[in-house]
């Protein structure tokens, strides 16, 4: 079986993103999708700290403190973005204004519900930042992890039992093994890597699945 | 390439529906997107629900699109004004629904819709006949009244300079409901007199961004050198 | 006697706003205040239709029609001077971040609850405008208006009869008759018009008031 | 004259009493007002409130703030960070109460304290741990979460370039916290790079009016041309 690389699962991420979208990609791997993004497409895309029509990382040396990404690196803005303060970004979240957010997970439910802020152990400082307002807000929300924990167990599971973020929010999850649609008749498979059987993705997944019809 | 401009007001607002809830910029002389309205007039939209600060004054624009009774219900703070005998007429008559807002209720209910907020406890209006049978609250001893958002299918509103990307900046006391109308409308339209390239507007400066626009078009400032089309 | 003219009212009134303060200005009457207040002061008029540091009306044939206060007459905007749309204006309003309004008024009681926006005959088309967010947001409300009635009867009133606008919130009431506060204690007259006796003021006004102590 | 320019930092902070909320402006290095911090550090006031995006990054900002123990309580949305060890030490050991918030919401109950707004229903954070205890809604078949407004005593922001006025502007994405908080706050205290004369700064640009601002303190930035002073 040849598993989806990184740049892959981000380059088929990009795929789904369509002219003229507004997106926002969370921290971590979801930030690499930026580099995937067809050329020939206009796609916007907004951080929360207060930018829309962000651009790429700016060249070494032109580093500037004051213009940075929801994960604190430092960006550009592209001819035609804006700047604007907390209140007026989170409301362009909050009132469903994005077409898209791609979003690590820790688990997701076979009904949706995401589950990427907090492991929930009793000694860990727990954090969200702005990950309930994006899953809650975007009209469609893509999450981006690999299908198994270190341990070997499936990402995707029947109920989370670590803490949630925001219930039934999830449209699409793109893994290192497949792309899996949430449907309200429950988990679709619309892609698997080479050499992957169904089978063997459902024995590794442990939820129900069934095949995405054509599309 | 994106682009959201669109060639003539007619076009901009013609899916319009019958019984759609649209969003009327402006107030006074300063910021009505006189262009768009016309252009509604002349589209055959019917039962519609109309959000304006006024219900319209003398005989143009919002008023005359009243004067058609194709409006069923306006949302509004201020309708009674010594020109506003469109209006009146129409409210005597009972042809027309009035929701009677505080002005400020009126800017947040719109501002709720367009950031995702369910309801809010505002202190507007509390005791009074314009918030009887809403909800009240006592919050750290003061006595709020619950309102919710105002949804828009469209919003039309007029600013000064666009781009293709939807990106706005208005003109002086013009900007009013502008930014808050069109965050809160599935379908925002701006008319604008200048149309830039893109990256033209500051950054720094743009009061709307793109996100929140669906459609602009060019509304070129009439003067006395420049005289009417016929 | 010798009844306060309306410009006495509006310099009356000015004399009470100090340096430095952010004020609202009422359509009607109240917009006069502004013809008096002292050349020595900085004193920032807001307009709920979004402009902070009003000017004066513009020289005839300046008149830009972008440009208007709250009355929808044409002004200017003084150096220092800002623009904002209509959720931020009402924001500064009912965010407690205006010093003073000051409104007209139909009718006062003697726990200062104001109606000024609607005589609530039932031919009467309503509108209310800004008025319950002006008085409800500002920190100190004066009212300006007539002492009496066309038909004579007084303004201030043990309870009003029109529809309210906001309970207990005038601070001072400014009449061509006099200045009275509105305390936790009832009416206090601050001053009278020349000629006019307490006991006439009592007799006209129709509501328990006492001499303010000295201030 | 109104003349809300203060000649220091250590003056622009003196008023600040024990058991004060100060809400602190910036996201990453963007926006915080390093000098007013350092300055609050030097204060005495101690049993502090603070409200920031995050708890402190390394051993400079609000990381030294909280490392005086004067701080009882962060209302923050993000505390943990790779660097953020002075906190995390703090908070294993009890000694800092935290009240965590997702962004969105602590952008907007700092909003509604600026608005005059009593409370909110808002979506983010609903059936999750951070909405246990509070009262929610369901209204038009969504769920949603009551939030209540964070008012300030201070602000301490950091913005570009600033009037006597209190008017301000900012830089980029350094805008982030810096509005909303100077408009929940009694008192709000900005540094900027620069002072300018009324009038300089454009008023359809302006992004805090200076109604918000109360003090306003020049902080020059030093470059390496500029060696700093002993």
């Amino acid at each position: 079986m040849q598993r989806y690389s990184r740049d892959q699962m981000a380059a088929r991420v990009a795929r789904d993103i369509p002219e003229g979208a507004y997106v926002n990609l969370g921290i971590g791997l979801p930030t690499m999708v930026a580099n995937h993004l067809p050329k020939d497409r206009e796609i916007l895309l907004h951080s929360e700290n207060g930018l829309l029509a962000m651009g790429p990382a700016p060249d070494p040396g032109a580093d500037d403190p004051d213009l940075i990404n929801a994960g604190k690196q430092p960006v550009t803005l592209l001819p035609g973005g804006a700047y604007f303060h907390h209140a007026d970004s989170f409301a362009m979240m909050r009132g469903g204004h994005l077409d898209f957010c791609v979003l690590g997970a820790f688990q997701v439910s076979t009904q949706g519900d995401l589950a990427n802020w907090h492991t929930g152990a009793p000694d860990a400082i727990p954090a969200v930042g702005g990950a309930m307002d994006l899953a809650i807000g975007a009209k469609q929300v893509f999450v981006m992890m690999e299908h198994l924990t270190k341990q070997g167990q499936s990402k995707i599971v029947p109920r989370c039992t670590y803490p949630l973020t925001v219930v039934r929010c999830v449209n699409r999850i793109f893994t290192d093994l497949a792309v899996i649609d949430v449907t309200s008749t429950g988990l679709a498979v619309v892609e698997m890597a080479d050499g992957l059987s169904f089978e063997e993705l459902m024995r590794l997944t442990g939820v129900p699945l069934r095949r995405a019809s054509a599309h | 390439m994106i682009n959201k401009i669109i060639s003539s007001a007619r076009e901009a607002v013609a899916d319009i529906q019958d019984g759609a809830t649209v969003m009327i910029g402006g107030f006074g002389t300063a910021g009505t997107p006189l262009a768009l309205i016309d252009a509604l007039i002349e589209q055959r939209a019917r039962d519609l629900t109309v959000v304006n600060n006024n219900a319209g004054n003398a005989d143009t624009g919002l008023a005359a699109l009243l004067k058609t009774k194709r409006v069923r219900k306006i949302i509004c703070s201020f309708p009674r004004q010594p020109d506003s005998w469109v209006f009146d007429a129409l409210y005597r008559a009972g042809e027309i629904e009035l929701e009677l807002v505080p002005q400020g209720n009126l800017a947040e209910r719109i501002r709720a819709a367009g950031a995702g907020i369910g309801a809010f406890f505002t202190p507007t209006g509390y005791a009074t006949l314009l918030a009887e049978g809403k909800e009240t609250r006592e919050i750290n001893g003061r006595q709020y009244v619950l309102e919710h958002p105002i949804h828009a299918d469209y919003a039309l509103i007029k600013a000064d300079r666009g781009d293709r990307w939807g990106n706005l900046v208005y003109r002086k006391t013009a900007r009013n409901f502008g930014p808050i109308m069109a965050s809160a409308a599935k379908c925002a339209i701006a008319e604008v007199r200048e149309i830039v390239e893109l990256g033209i507007l500051d950054p720094e400066a743009i009061v709307t961004p793109g996100i929140f626009v669906q459609r602009v078009v060019r509304i070129p400032v009439l003067t006395l050198a420049e005289p009417q089309a016929a």
